[in-house]
């Protein structure tokens, strides 16, 4: 009888914002952890914010990571510049630790010409070679082969990095999600693999996605290393993601981590959630563990942080996101020649010949 | 008659399949309890059971698998890939096997089924809310590719595409879900699949579409009409086997004719329709037939406008066809 | 730490044909062992005459099951006829104890008019739509999420019957595998799902193929039964697959068999091992652990079988393999329209034209 | 000038890539240990180690996302697909990711990399050994399509897409990997993408094809030139973006084309290049171009002869277009 093997939660901080016994915070310096946790914060502005802009019609379309911030958050924080993460789009946070400025991000979401996509993706698909993000795309788990690829690839280059790739637990069903696992654990490439299982995929929960008992054990089937973690509890992610990036650069192959988690915002800003679950028996457990309860307690605790703090840092990220906005706004969309560049290195004739077409249309419909 | 939008009168067609053939069955993702992201199978599972509308876990390729081995033991599979952009992972499992199982088997396995999916630009949504991509499907034999272009075309080809013994694909122009009303009888008909429809006659210009792109071709033969152009509007509704009698005549009394797509110029569904009517029709035609499509490439989230074909450009080309 | 569970391998008559202490042969017939035991031996004849058929040119192609022959006869016994079957192609023993004729194996690979796929496929490609054996198809894997389907069709209409995928190792590579598996756990679906591990695919041994410890442990991904079998003991697979439609038809799900062998033959006609495996130290050991020589000592043991009816079977075999192929080779091709039907169920007019275009040409070069 | 097969001139390519740029690697389904079922990548394992030359596990999807991996960080991986029959379950990877990374990201994240793939019948392959996929292909912005004809052909296009800096699919024509023969210089050198080539100079019917049927082509030429019948010959080499200006002239020139190639009818490659020819060139045409293809089935195991495309019945094209 194939019984899956029993995998502990890994938990460091409890939900009242108390070291488990035996446990400790990773090592970290204490700004640190109050950096992270104001990250936490501003990305909680900035999805509130831009949630409401859609409403107001100004954006086409947004997606928030409340209460998974912690996932994204802690994993950027754990790895070095030099690893590559492969997001799915909810992970924003990561985008900020790592440098993505809240400009690029905006600029992004207007897809104006500020924006490092030059305006061909829909919001929340950043990217930044300078900064190994990898350009996000909507087609769900294709990333994760792909993190297999450049993982290997960083390992016949003999380089100290590693790639990992986010991804929703919703995803781990495609074909794609087995395709990488498989391709790295054959060639032990550094590939970490890091699961949010935040309990939904749009209205579909968990027990619908898959009869496995949970995400990690999958590992099983690839013969990697799988892990848990509690999601919402920032020293584990950032305790367990080392681990993961240790074992990986050892040459000891690669790690699933599933990041027990919840979405508390619905899907995207075209989703309902009301539809499919209710607040209070569904999400009401899940918004007493969110992580920055947790922090904000522990670092309260320690003199680290206070109330009147958390209001000034608010108001200044506030601040920081209108000018943003303001500033993408008023920031023009692409020249029209972003439409037809980049398909390949060169225009071939066929684009070249369409886009002086173009033009002639656009001159026709007064629009040049 | 009451007045629907696309939605309802797609749900109003998945009731009533439900109603009368109990071997019908609906799944996808999100297509269970919710009912479809947009709601296109609402309603379902809470009067038919979780067992005939299900929710799939996020694999197309799973889903099109799934439904070719439902498919084969005889049940009447509708299953939505929840945008046509997503529907690729199923490529194999559409082109190499719902399209072949009749063929290579002799006759012994049809897997007569039905999968529907959004698809189309317009409406702000880039990369990957955009595409249609009917055309990569139509150079597979075996399949059946139908469009509808409002709610009364909606209802009465699905329920046509349901009772078929073949496998459709079943596009559905997500831009005008909503937008486009129309008035639907409440009771079961079918539109015979294969059989365009001449949605305006006209003297001097063919005028081909499909799908959201038809109305905008029939605001391009409104401004024609302004300038005294006489145009025949076509709207193709199925696009594999398509109507060729229909077309052949049209082309042969106008003699000129231009064709619209959404999808990228290079191999979109209207250079076949080109070489077909140019092969047929040549010693009738005043003008090369011309195509007026979405550009040789992706869709771009911040050019929608300049993207997708409208009548002033279409416009545009027919006057190039008159003035050839 | 993600420790894959230890999966016992089901065995019940060992390698020289003795019964493991405790173990017992599965409630059947004496006389049903010695046909399962003929029609392996039969299976063997075909297969060496057919691969020398190959070799002179008078057959396409072929694919030999030598050594790996219990997996399926076995699995076909143990299964009822109501029970459908997806095999991958190496798996014709399940096809004759089905019920498959020899004279329509043979009109399959002579795709000729007697051929029930109408001559449109590469040998090894049968099926039975009355027999319930579903049309091979090449491409690998996508048999098995079509075999999740049919077997919850089976689920819903409630009947008495499962659906079986047989397929290699290698497939379980393949995003479908990820796929059909997933989709039977999540709906409890009456399949099984019966895979060969015969060692090799093509050229690449099974560690290259996957890092997994056994493929029976990837049952733990879909949340389903896994177990692992012996497949040159006839014996064993009965048990097991039968153990497996019980728990499938009592509602209890699917069930992923490891079934452990060995091919002993090539990959294909096509194909030539000695370019990447050694006879003597590869295959040596396997050969003696294959099916045939265990059953013959047991058959003998008990006084069933003998050398001489073992001479004279094996002499009929040939004897109805050779006058099924002279009825195979003086049966004509499909009528040319074959080539044209089947695409829907009614001609379109694109085919109508191109098939009076096609009358026009084999006139005009002298074939019609 | 030793004489190669095509086989041998693929391999040779590969090996000089090895020696030049440590970045190129390959890999596929038995492609490392033993040299690929076909034995293209002979040899590169035991000389340059299984670090740069590797077995893939099957499935084509990770192949081609592995690819996409390789590539983005800067390797320049040749991954083979067995059978080109079997690169559907890569055809999001392709079609959604490799063909659309380097426009989605503005240019941040090109993925140049060579996906290689036997394909084409007239083998008695059936269904599954002998489909021409290549026109799926071209409806995706984004990715080179390269066929080649012979083996000096197959080395100087392979080298050349090995260097491009854009996503090549290079299919290659298995039926004469063996039987084609040619002078092929052991040293590097590329044939530009992109040019076609006029294989024949003629001056009544051009003839376009591609690949192994590009030989069909020419002993088509070869019989029309019994009768009197001056034919240019056109291999087109590049299927994407094709060499609009050497195909424009010669149409200009002979007013007269066939298409040929042997995908199904409906939506292979011919119907682009017949629409935008027709397009292009209406007034000097003095018939409508043809087009010479498979017929709209699967390819049938037992009907080879019957479907894959003859000089005879090139010629009767040719004729037909003569006598219009
Ligand atoms: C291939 C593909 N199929 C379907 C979709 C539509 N889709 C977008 S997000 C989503 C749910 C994903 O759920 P999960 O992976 O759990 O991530 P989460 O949204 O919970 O963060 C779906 C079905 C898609 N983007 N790509
Ligand atoms: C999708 C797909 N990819 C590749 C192939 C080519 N191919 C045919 S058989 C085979 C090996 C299969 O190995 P396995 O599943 O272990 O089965 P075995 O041959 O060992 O019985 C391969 C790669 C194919 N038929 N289909
Ligand atoms: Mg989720
Ligand atoms: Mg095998």
């Amino acid at each position: 009888m194939a019984k899956a093997p029993k995998l502990p939660v890994h938990q460091i901080l409890d939900e009242n914002g108390e070291l488990l016994k035996g446990a400790s915070v990773p090592d970290m310096p204490k700004e640190d952890i109050v950096e992270l946790f104001k990250t936490i914060l501003k990305v909680r502005v900035i999805d509130s914010r831009m949630f409401k802009m859609q409403r107001q019609g100004r954006i086409a379309f947004y997606m928030a990571t409340q209460g998974e911030e912690a996932t994204h958050v802690g994993t950027a924080y754990a790895l070095k510049p030099q690893d590559w993460m492969f997001p799915q789009y909810r992970e924003h946070g990561a985008a900020f630790v790592r440098g993505l400025t809240l400009q690029q991000f905006i600029n992004q979401i207007f897809g104006n010409s500020g924006d490092l996509n030059k305006g061909r993706q829909m919001p929340m698909h950043w990217g930044s070679r300078n900064l190994n993000l990898v350009t996000i795309s909507s087609p769900l788990g294709t990333q994760i082969p792909q993190c297999a690829g450049a993982a290997y690839a960083m390992k016949i280059k003999k380089k100290d990095s590693v790639a990992l790739a986010f991804f929703g637990e919703g995803t781990t069903s495609e074909g794609d999600f087995h395709a990488g696992l498989n391709f790295a654990g054959v060639y032990k490439a550094p590939a970490i693999f890091f699961c949010r299982n935040n309990g939904w995929a749009i209205s579909t929960p968990f027990h619908r996605q898959t009869a496995a008992e949970n995400i990690a054990v999958k590992a099983v089937a690839y013969g990697i290393e799988g892990v848990r973690v509690d999601g919402n509890d920032l020293f584990a992610v950032i305790d367990i993601v080392r681990q993961a990036r240790e074992r990986a650069v050892k040459g000891n192959g690669p790690t699933l981590i599933e990041a027990l988690t919840y979405r508390l915002s619905s899907h995207s800003t075209s989703d309902d959630p009301s539809a499919y679950r209710s607040e209070e028996k569904d999400d009401g457990p899940w918004k007493l563990k969110e992580p920055a309860v947790r922090l904000r307690k522990f670092l309260g605790n320690q003199g680290l942080w206070s109330m009147k703090e958390e209001q000034d840092w608010e108001k200044a990220c506030e601040k920081e996101l209108l000018d943003a906005i303001k500033v993408a706004e008023n920031t023009p969309k692409p020249e029209m020649d972003a439409l037809f560049e980049d398909i390949f290195d060169e225009l071939p004739w066929n684009l070249r010949e369409q886009k002086s077409q173009l033009i002639t249309f656009l001159k026709n419909e007064g629009k040049r | 008659m009451p007045i629907m939008n696309m939605i309802e009168a797609i749900n109003n067609a998945l009731h009533l399949s439900f109603e009368r053939d109990p071997d019908v069955v609906a799944f996808g993702e999100d297509s269970g309890y919710y009912g479809g992201v947009f709601r296109a199978t609402k309603g379902l599972q809470e009067k038919y059971g979780t067992e005939r509308c299900f929710d799939a876990p996020i694999c197309e390729q799973g889903i099109a698998g799934f439904a070719f081995g439902l498919a084969l033991y005889g049940l009447k599979p509708v299953a939505e890939i929840q945008f046509s952009d997503y529907m690729y992972p199923a490529f194999d499992q559409i082109v190499n096997e719902i399209a072949k199982s009749r063929y290579r088997s002799g006759g012994q396995w049809p897997v007569p089924m039905v999968i529907r999916t959004p698809y189309g630009g317009g409406i702000n949504g880039g990369l990957y809310h955009s595409q249609s991509p009917e055309s990569f499907y139509t150079h597979a034999p075996g399949i059946k590719i139908v469009i509808p272009s409002d709610p009364y075309e909606a209802k009465g080809l699905l329920l046509a595409s349901i009772k078929d013994q073949n496998p459709v694909l079943f596009f559905e122009p997500k831009k005008i879900y909503r937008s486009s009303k129309a008035d639907v009888p409440t009771d079961y008909y079918e539109i015979p699949l294969s059989k365009a429809r001449i949605a305006k006659e006209g003297s001097q210009v063919t005028l081909i579409g499909w799908g959201a792109i038809h109305h905008v071709n029939m605001d391009a033969a409104k401004l024609a009409e302004k300038e005294g152009i006489s145009i025949e509007v076509i709207d193709l509704r199925t696009i594999i086997p398509y109507d060729i009698e229909t077309l052949d005549a049209s082309v042969k009394k106008t003699g000129r004719c231009v064709i619209v797509h959404e999808a990228p110029r290079t191999s979109g569904f209207g250079a076949e329709l080109s070489a077909t009517l140019h092969e047929r029709n040549m010693l009738h035609l005043h003008a090369p037939i011309q195509r007026m499509t979405g550009w040789d490439t992706h869709y771009p989230f911040s050019f929608d406008y300049e993207y997708y074909p409208n009548p002033k450009r279409i416009l545009w080309a027919i006057k190039q066809t008159l003035e050839f």
